[in-house]
């Protein structure tokens, strides 16, 4: 067990070794950032002197080597835009993330779990068709599409919610709808087959055999290896909601790390963009390693050799 | 009034699948004597564990008992709701399946599987509960029982949870136990460890059996009246030493040649010619005719009725129809 | 709007005199002399306090500065108000140098393009500041009332540095400094001690809400006082709800058509250029996607700004017969094809006034194609310079002066862009960037602008307006330097 | 009768597969530098000696290491340690070419024709494999073969365009044996060919191999769990326990004169299909279960079960022995000795 | 000879199987088809809008780039000022929605389908090669799929988008890139899991070579699901690019997408609803389309649909 914690985080070092290049190839070529920060009005000596003060005339391998240089000391590198160390940046986006992907997390299990569970019981019945109706719907709508029509109904129409910003808990609830239904709609399906599936196995057939009741039957024998594959889906999902967020970190002006990495991205703001992929990367990981752990405890059968 | 615990009567089994619908039962007649062990053999897909699941009323969704009765203490088990039926099983009868390695839910611990059958039909506390578990698990032969309680079924051979599925089917003294194929995916060294656990079990507490195999000498060992099937229907019953000694049936004697046997040497194997017939592809006539070296015309054209003999063994074939009686 | 429970985030209707204002981005830094926006010159101006400031009727006024005079035709004196900075200490001619010269040679400021005239800065008393400019400068004053030129605390600074100082900034505004939640929101309360009139808000927060139909929804159930940039699709909204108004204001910023004059291309022909001018429809892009507002100009300089030609506001030359006509004359009867660059999200509606241009030149036989291009790769075509014939781009005058404006018809700046050459524009503007007299100097301007409005480097489309979204319990009047003042807006 | 054919076939009487200390030690789990912690001893020192044309059977329960045996003598499965022989070549220092000629010689069946066919090929395409990779045959003359080795195994010719779910388990295990005697190999390892079939269907194949063994002069090494059918094919039996060869003779010798109290054990109890033996059955019931593979006990592997075990099995590892008549068995205590 | 006999009559016997052939074409499926409502209702949504996006340019009753500066913003036809030449109305420039949403059918199924292509292909061979020949490819091919993993993919996105002008071949190229790395994790599994399955140690044991085996016995066993997961994952491009749009990085006019139609109707939710909902409405049923038809073909895809009880397990 600890021998198997310690392999997955020593693994990781690689991992994390080329996404940083990955990504520093990617902003590199992604081009100057200092067209990008100078007004149109500005002159191309203009430009020139900002670029050699930044030192962003060297060639591509001096910067990568100074950037892995500066890496290994724990510095990203200063925010062009911010003029700041580019980490407490990005680490400060992070409860607004957790926030609203922990809210979102909520919100799908609350809906996934007892929709799934329904119309897997009742599999092809009118109300089975609606749900899986229903999920479908929820996974074709855009998130941005969703999130201004919520706002449009539950705050602007019948001001049941603030419409924006970070605040209280009530601030949370429709980003977190809006994120959470695309997941909800998927997890509806995957426990809804799982379900299916699992109700079909031997032991489901042993459970009956001494007579136990329909409801502990699905509830207690069934649900909990349903929740396997769920807990790994929901691992998943993480990465998604930590860096995907940022449509909806947009439309509800919430300052989440999501929205601080695209305006980086447009920005070419390349320390800024490796801290917050660095700090996303790693907390992906850490969460798949901990869904992972929670997969062992769920499931038994698994050891940890 | 008889002294039967369960008669089982007509049966007819159907799954209503896509593709039309398949007579997985069809007509199976036969009752159990208290404390009586009784043998059900037939080959893969006969129909053996869909008559056992049925007399549980544990068929799922496509399938469906579309006529028969199973009376148990003389009340109709189809007629029973499923809150009355919930209190039979397990209780009243319980079961044993085919498959040790996957009947047992993966996620509890044996003995959490265990003490749940105990508490669901009798009014103990979970200490209690736990204690009757521990000595079923003796009673079943499990070594450090106490300790194997805790243990999750993944972690025990297929013997071990074979007995776990024996302690649980055995945790509310049933009347009657079903043991479909208990011992298939089994050693034999383990095979004989579980027969002889059920063989005690019926001798002491008087508890009738069931035992599903399509393995001839695990009924030679332990059974005291056989029933073979043939595609979904009786077609042979019998005290198991003139079953033995005298098959009637051409599948049983089929069936009787084709076993290779340790102790007698040096003969060819016979062997049954051709495949056996899927539920849905039952031709009209006998269901045994393409097999059958005796075969005759009238085999083709009608099939042949169950017929019982004063004895009281039963067959049914063209070949042994005129000599007797009455008509099931 | 009615209350609700959002109001925890602060609106107008709570007792406390608090304003909210939204904008549609945050703002870029703290620093104000790295900045160069206007969403950050909204919150800098509150905050920090510049020699001279612009004031509603946009007219020059001294701030900080008390007197001044010219010593010379390169150096002028300035002496100081008695001010105090947000942490107590007083402003000094000390203060002064230390922030101008940190503009003035610090390459990575964005400001630091607009000081390169500045030539030195010297303290000739406590309160008494000297500037000596390379070359007569008529626009010095301008440049002391732009962003850029904020007055930062030297001692302060140069004691937490430049990463103390963005944790928390000092300034001597009449706002001070309490909390910046980036993409979220500056939170600022009132300086007790400002050398000017008392501040009038108890919190000022400004908000950062990129989605336009958020920030009208935050305006219209009452989350904020004034919000900015408002589409023309949400006007109906704003204006048939009770409780908020729609405010129309002006800015500096002009659409136009930069054009490759450069030989090859066929826009070199000035026949062609002004076929494409004919075939535009100004009027009809602002009546039709602006919804009337903006203003269809020939020229950079709109009204307003020093230098501006009247007679090129508000006109209209379209022509679409003429237009097939000149095409005709320069030898292209069955039309050209060319290439058009626009951006995308980066002004108000670009790309659908791109695409109606498109269709526009399509009617006069100019076969456009469009590329359409997102904000920061726009940027990068412009200024690579890699664009084709035709860029649309919206530029604004940061001086409110003409000189800023028209350096673009210089050929040093013009190289390689439109690569447009004429000698007497060339002439008439470096004279008139040393010209202190203003009457000449604007004559100059003027006749440069005639220029270009005939040879046609530029084609222009209309002078942007700006929207504002207003709590119907505010006053508010727009700005043409769009910035906000806000001790400008009153309770009512 | 199988002598015969030997002698015809070659003169100087080397064995056709020779196997010496043969293990196979499966790795369950790594320490961190990838260093074998813990490992299943599926298969331990086994020699074997196979002559032309003679049948082995192999018994022993479950999980034995009987079918990892039989991989790797193919070599789909790389022995830990140990060597084979297959017409005197070294098997495990063969070149991808020899091996490649090798395969052509060796063939195997395997215990499931449920999964032992792509479901995705038709039998045509399946039974064709072999004579294609090889490049046996092509065009009509592979049609004629393989049409040919469907007759041989009782298939219709009309049956070759179909998939193999279309068949039932009788049929899809002939479809296995005529892919592999396609080829005409000299040695065939059926790996439990008809446990998983009806006892029907068992020995229609059953009879069939017999058949196909005379017929094509084939040696086959056959291993089953069920005693009965093993005895009934073969004419030499190996009994394996925990990965060892605990016994081996002549099946005659080997149900008469049993020497290894496990494979009394064994077939004791096995069940005999007939009621009228069931009181005068003696039964050697072995209480316990098996011992775990990852740490076999360092005596005899069959000391915790075994009824007669005493101090010398618990520390010392019996060798595998024979008799004058060339009973082989490994314990200290052998019966009939 | 009596076995022979006997075998001969075997195989004389009727096959114990279903009375339908799997190899059997047109006619199995049809039936497969129909005897699933959602299945059918899927492939008839699939089909409609294949059909309107070949046919896109003859049904189209509107030019959809044509502004109409006097008839901007007209409600649907059945609204008050609506016009039945505009059936759907118009957007903010005068242009026909119905129009552009036909002609957007193109752009939409054109980037679905294509970048799943793309990375499915990606996908599969990286799996396979993971999956089948382990060791150090696995362990480096699983390093970087990791990776792809923990890097968020719209960075990906955006970065390359801002690189390279946003066209129907770089959304393709762009969103097939990022999105292979699901392809090979969910095909190496796969893999793993039929390398180990008897047929293919078969195979191997007759000596066949490796790439034969991948080809003849790998990849036809996987190819199911994969079907299944690509006709699922084009409804996930479809709205996939409906967020780029949002994001000012999709599809680029004069070429029309629901994605982009949606995002630049967003803002006119409030007041002019239809220009978002109806391309909203199009994404929806074709999704559901896709889904509904991914999911009969999981199911007919699913050996145990055709094996026995026994064969499928
Ligand atoms: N859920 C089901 N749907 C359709 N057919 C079924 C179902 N369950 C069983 N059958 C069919 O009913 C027939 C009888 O099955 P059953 O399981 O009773 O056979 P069995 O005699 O127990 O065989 P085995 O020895 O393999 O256990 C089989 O042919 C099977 O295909
Ligand atoms: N790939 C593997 N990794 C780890 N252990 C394995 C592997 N393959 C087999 N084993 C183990 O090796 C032992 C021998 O397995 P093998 O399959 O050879 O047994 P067997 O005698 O053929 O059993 P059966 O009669 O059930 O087929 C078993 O304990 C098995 O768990
Ligand atoms: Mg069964
Ligand atoms: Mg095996």
């Amino acid at each position: 067990m600890k021998k198997y914690l310690v392999k997955r985080l020593l693994q990781i070092i690689p991992v994390l070794f080329i996404i940083s290049f990955v990504v520093f190839v990617l902003v590199y070529m992604a081009g100057d950032p200092v067209a990008l920060m100078l007004p149109e009005d500005a002159s191309e000596s203009d430009r020139e002197a900002m670029r050699a003060a930044l030192g962003l005339t060297d060639p591509f391998y001096i910067q990568y080597f100074r950037f892995v240089g500066d890496l290994i000391q724990g510095n990203f590198g200063t925010s062009f835009r911010y003029n700041q160390a580019a980490l407490p940046l990005v680490l400060e986006r992070l409860p607004a993330t957790f926030e609203l992907a922990a809210a979102s997390m909520v919100v799908a299990t609350l809906m996934a779990i007892p929709l799934g569970i329904y119309s897997a019981r009742k599999q092809n019945s009118l109300v089975d068709l609606f749900i899986t109706g229903g999920s479908v719907l929820g996974k074709a709508m855009p998130n941005f599409w969703l999130g201004i029509l919520l706002i449009l109904l539950f705050a602007v129409n019948i001001q049941f919610f603030p419409v924006s910003g970070r605040g209280t808990i009530v601030h949370m609830i429709l980003p977190a709808i809006t994120l959470g239904t695309g997941i909800a709609a998927e997890m509806t399906r995957l426990i809804r087959s799982n379900m299916l599936e699992i109700l079909n196995q031997d032991y489901i057939r042993t459970a009956r055999s001494k007579g136990v009741s329909s409801n502990i039957l699905v509830y207690k024998h069934a649900f909990r290896n349903s929740l396997i594959p769920v807990v790994t889906i929901m691992g998943l999902q993480v990465s998604h909601l930590v860096s995907g967020a940022l449509i909806t970190e947009s439309v509800f002006s919430w300052p989440g790390i999501g929205l601080l990495l695209v305006q980086a991205v447009n920005g070419r703001d390349m320390a800024v963009v490796q801290a917050a992929v660095f700090v996303i990367a790693l907390l992906v990981i850490i969460v798949n390693l901990i869904t992972d752990l929670i997969y062992r405890l769920l499931d038994p059968r698994i050891n940890y050799s | 009034m008889t002294d039967n615990l369960l008669e089982v009567k007509n049966l007819h089994t159907h799954f209503f699948t896509e593709n039309g619908v398949i007579p997985s039962v069809n007509g199976v007649t036969f009752s159990v004597k208290k404390g009586e062990v009784i043998g059900i053999v037939g080959e893969s897909g006969c129909g053996k564990s869909v008559t056992s699941l049925s007399i549980l009323q544990l068929i799922n969704k496509p399938g469906k008992i579309v006529e028969g009765e199973i009376r148990f203490h003389d009340k109709d088990l189809t007629t029973f709701s499923e809150k009355d039926i919930r209190k039979i099983r397990g209780n009243k009868i319980s079961m044993i399946f085919q498959e040790p390695l996957t009947s047992l839910n993966p996620v509890f611990t044996i003995g959490h599987q265990i003490s749940e059958a105990i508490r669901l039909h009798q009014k103990v506390d979970k200490k209690e509960a736990k204690q009757r578990s521990i000595t079923l698990l003796s009673k079943v032969g499990m070594a450090n029982p106490e300790r194997q309680y805790h243990a999750f079924p993944h972690l025990l051979s297929g013997g071990m949870r074979q007995r776990v599925m024996i302690a649980m089917a055995l945790s509310c003294n049933p009347e009657l136990l079903i043991a479909d194929e208990p011992t298939t995916a089994l050693d034999v060294t383990i095979q004989k460890q579980i027969l002889k656990l059920m063989k005690n079990l019926s001798s002491e507490s008087n508890t009738s059996i069931i035992l599903i195999t399509h393995d001839l000498g695990v009924i030679a060992e332990m059974v005291d009246r056989v029933v073979v099937m043939y595609g979904g229907e009786i077609v042979e019953e019998n005290d198991v030493y003139s079953l033995f000694e005298n098959p009637k049936h051409p599948y049983t004697k089929g069936l009787l040649n084709s076993t290779p046997k340790i102790h007698r040497l040096k003969e060819k194997l016979q062997s049954i010619k051709g495949n056996v017939p899927t539920p849905d592809q039952l031709p009209s006539g006998c269901n045994f005719q393409d097999r059958c070296p005796f075969a005759m015309k009238k085999c083709r054209e009608i099939s042949p009725d169950l017929v019982v003999s004063s004895d009281g063994s039963s067959v049914r074939c063209w070949l042994h129809q005129e000599k007797e009686v009455v008509n099931v | 709007g009615c209350s609700n429970e959002g109001e925890t985030a602060g609106g107008s209707e709570d007792d406390s005199n608090t304003l909210v204002l939204a904008q549609a981005a945050d703002i870029p830094s703290i620093d104000p002399q790295n900045s160069l926006s206007t969403t950050g010159d909204r919150v800098h101006r509150n905050m920090f306090s510049r020699l001279f400031m612009w004031d509603n009727e946009l007219a020059l006024q001294e701030d900080l500065v008390d007197t001044y005079k010219q010593i010379d035709e390169e150096t002028w004196e300035f002496t100081l108000k008695e001010a105090t900075f947000h942490n107590g200490e007083v402003v000094t001619a000390e203060d002064v140098k230390f922030s101008l010269e940190r503009v003035m040679t610090d390459e990575t400021l964005k400001e630091y393009p607009y000081f390169k005239q500045l030539k030195e800065v010297n303290v000739k008393d406590e309160q008494t500041v000297e500037i000596i400019t390379d070359g007569p400068m008529p626009t010095i004053l301008n440049l002391l009332a732009k962003s850029g030129s904020d007055i930062l605390p030297k001692a302060y600074f140069e004691e937490v540095g430049i990463e103390g100082f963005q944790e928390k900034p000092i300034g001597s505004g009449p706002y001070q400094f309490e909390d910046w939640i980036r993409d979220d929101r500056v939170t600022l309360v009132p300086f007790e001690d400002y050398y000017g009139d008392k501040p009038k808000w108890d919190k000022v927060e400004v908000r950062a809400i990129p989605e336009s139909s958020t920030r009208v929804g935050e305006l219209l159930t009452g989350g904020v006082d004034v919000a900015t940039d408002i589409p023309p699709n949400e006007w109906e909204r704003v204006e048939s709800e009770s409780g908020v108004d729609l405010v129309n204001g002006e800015t500096t910023r002009v659409s136009l058509l930069m054009v490759r004059t450069t030989e090859g291309y066929v826009t070199s022909d000035p026949k062609v250029r002004e076929a494409i001018d004919l075939a535009i429809d100004q009027q009809a892009i602002v009546d039709s996607v602006l919804q009337g507002t903006g203003v269809p100009v020939r020229t950079r300089v709109p009204e307003g700004v020093f230098g501006t030609n009247p007679d090129l506001t508000n006109t209209r030359v379209y022509d679409v017969e003429r237009a097939k006509e000149l095409l005709a004359e320069a030898g292209h009867p069955d039309g050209i094809d060319i290439t058009f660059t626009s951006s995308r999200g980066r002004y108000p509606l670009d790309s659908e006034v791109a695409q109606l241009i498109v269709s526009m030149l399509s009617e006069a036989g100019i076969n456009a194609e469009l590329k359409l291009l997102e904000s920061s790769a726009f940027l990068d075509e412009y200024n690579s310079k890699s664009n084709e014939e035709l860029i649309m781009i919206g530029l604004a005058d940061g001086l409110l002066d003409a000189s800023y404006s028209l350096v673009h018809y210089t050929e040093e700046r013009a190289a390689g862009q439109t690569d447009y050459k004429n000698e007497e524009v060339e002439e008439l503007f470096n004279a008139a960037g040393q010209n202190l007299d203003e009457e000449e100097r604007k004559k100059q301007y003027q006749l440069i602008q005639e220029i270009v409005a005939e040879e046609r480097p530029h084609i222009f489309l209309y002078q942007n307006a700006v929207n504002y979204g207003v709590s119907e319990s505010i006053t508010f009047t727009p700005r043409l330097d769009e910035a906000i003042r806000f001790d400008d807006l009153t309770k009512k | 009768m199988t002598q015969q054919v030997q002698v015809k076939q070659s003169t100087i009487k080397a064995p056709l597969l020779e196997v010496k200390e043969l293990s196979k030690h499966f790795v369950v789990s790594t320490n961190l530098f990838g260093k074998p912690k813990e490992s299943v001893k599926a298969v331990n020192g086994v020699n074997l000696l196979l002559e032309k044309g003679e049948t082995l059977g192999i018994v022993g329960e479950s999980g034995c290491g009987k079918s990892t045996m039989g991989n790797t003598i193919l070599r789909l499965i790389e022995p830990t340690e140990g060597s084979i022989f297959f017409e005197g070549q070294d098997v495990l220092n063969m070149t991808r070419a020899q091996l490649q000629e090798m395969r052509k010689e060796v063939q195997m069946i395997f215990q499931d024709p449920f999964s032992s066919l792509n479901p995705r090929m038709r039998v045509f395409d399946i039974i064709a494999e072999p004579l294609r990779t090889h490049k046996v045959a092509i065009g009509k003359e592979l049609h004629r073969r393989v049409y040919e080795l469907l007759d041989l195994v009782g298939l219709d010719q009309s049956q070759a365009d179909r998939f193999p779910h279309q068949f039932s388990g009788g049929q899809r295990q002939r479809i296995g044996i005529a892919r592999a005697i396609a080829l005409n190999p000299k040695l065939i390892v059926c790996d439990e060919p008809v446990s998983a079939l009806d006892v029907s269907i068992q020995a229609q194949i059953l009879n069939l191999l017999l058949e196909l063994k005379e017929k094509l002069q084939l040696t086959l090494i056959f291993i089953g769990h069920g005693i009965p059918a093993v005895k009934y094919i073969s004419d030499r039996i190996a009994v394996m326990y925990m990965g060892e060869i605990v016994e081996m003779a002549d099946k005659e010798s080997l149900f008469s004169k049993t020497r290894h109290p496990y494979t009394q054990g064994l077939i004791s109890a096995v069940p005999i299909p007939d009621p009228s033996l069931r009181e005068d059955s003696e039964d050697v019931i072995l209480e316990k279960d098996l011992p775990d593979q990852r740490n076999l006990p360092k005596g005899c592997s069959f000391y915790s079960r075994c009824p007669f075990a005493t101090e010398k099995c618990k520390e010392e590892k019996p060798k595998l022995k024979a008799n004058k008549e060339g009973h082989l068995v490994a314990c200290h205590y052998p019966l009939h000795a | 000879m009596q076995g022979n006999a006997e075998a001969k009559t075997v195989g004389g016997i009727r096959p114990t199987v279903r009375k339908v052939k799997a190899s059997g074409g047109f006619k199995r499926w049809c039936r497969l088809l129909l005897q699933s409502k959602t299945g059918t209702v899927g492939f008839i949504i699939v089909l409609i809008v294949v059909l309107v996006a070949i046919f896109a340019d003859l049904i189209v009753p509107h030019d959809p780039a044509e502004n109409n500066l006097s008839g901007m913003l007209l409600p649907p036809f059945w609204m008050d000022g609506g016009s039945t030449s505009y059936l759907l109305g118009t957007d903010n420039l005068g242009r026909d929605i119905f129009s552009r949403i036909i002609v957007g059918t193109r752009v939409s199924l054109l980037v679905g389908i294509f970048s799943v292509v793309l990375a499915g292909i990606i996908g599969l061979l990286v799996g396979v090669a993971a999956g089948y020949y382990g060791k150090w490819v696995d362990t480096i091919l699983m390093r970087i799929v990791d990776s792809f993993l923990a890097i968020p993919s719209i960075l990906f996105i955006l970065v390359v988008l801002a690189v390279f002008e946003p066209s129907i071949m770089t959304l393709i190229v762009v969103i097939g890139l990022t999105n292979w790395v699901s392809y090979a994790r969910v095909v190496r599994s796969e893999v793993l899991s039929v390398k180990e399955r008897d047929f293919v140690r078969a195979s191997h044991s007759i000596g066949t070579k490796n790439t034969t085996i991948i080809k003849k016995h790998i990849v036809p066993n996987i190819i199911s699901s994969f079907i299944v997961i690509s006709a699922l994952s084009v409804a996930t491009t479809i709205i996939l690019e409906a967020s780029l749009s949002f994001l000012g990085l999709g599809i680029q006019p004069p070429d029309v997408s629901w994605g982009a139609m949606l995002t630049d109707g967003r803002n006119y939710l409030a007041t002019n609803w239809w220009i978002a909902t109806f391309p909203g409405i199009a994404i929806t049923i074709t999704v559901l389309g896709i889904i509904f038809l991914g999911d009969w073909l999981r199911d007919v895809l699913d050996p145990r649909n055709y094996f026995s009880k026994k064969g499928g397990a």
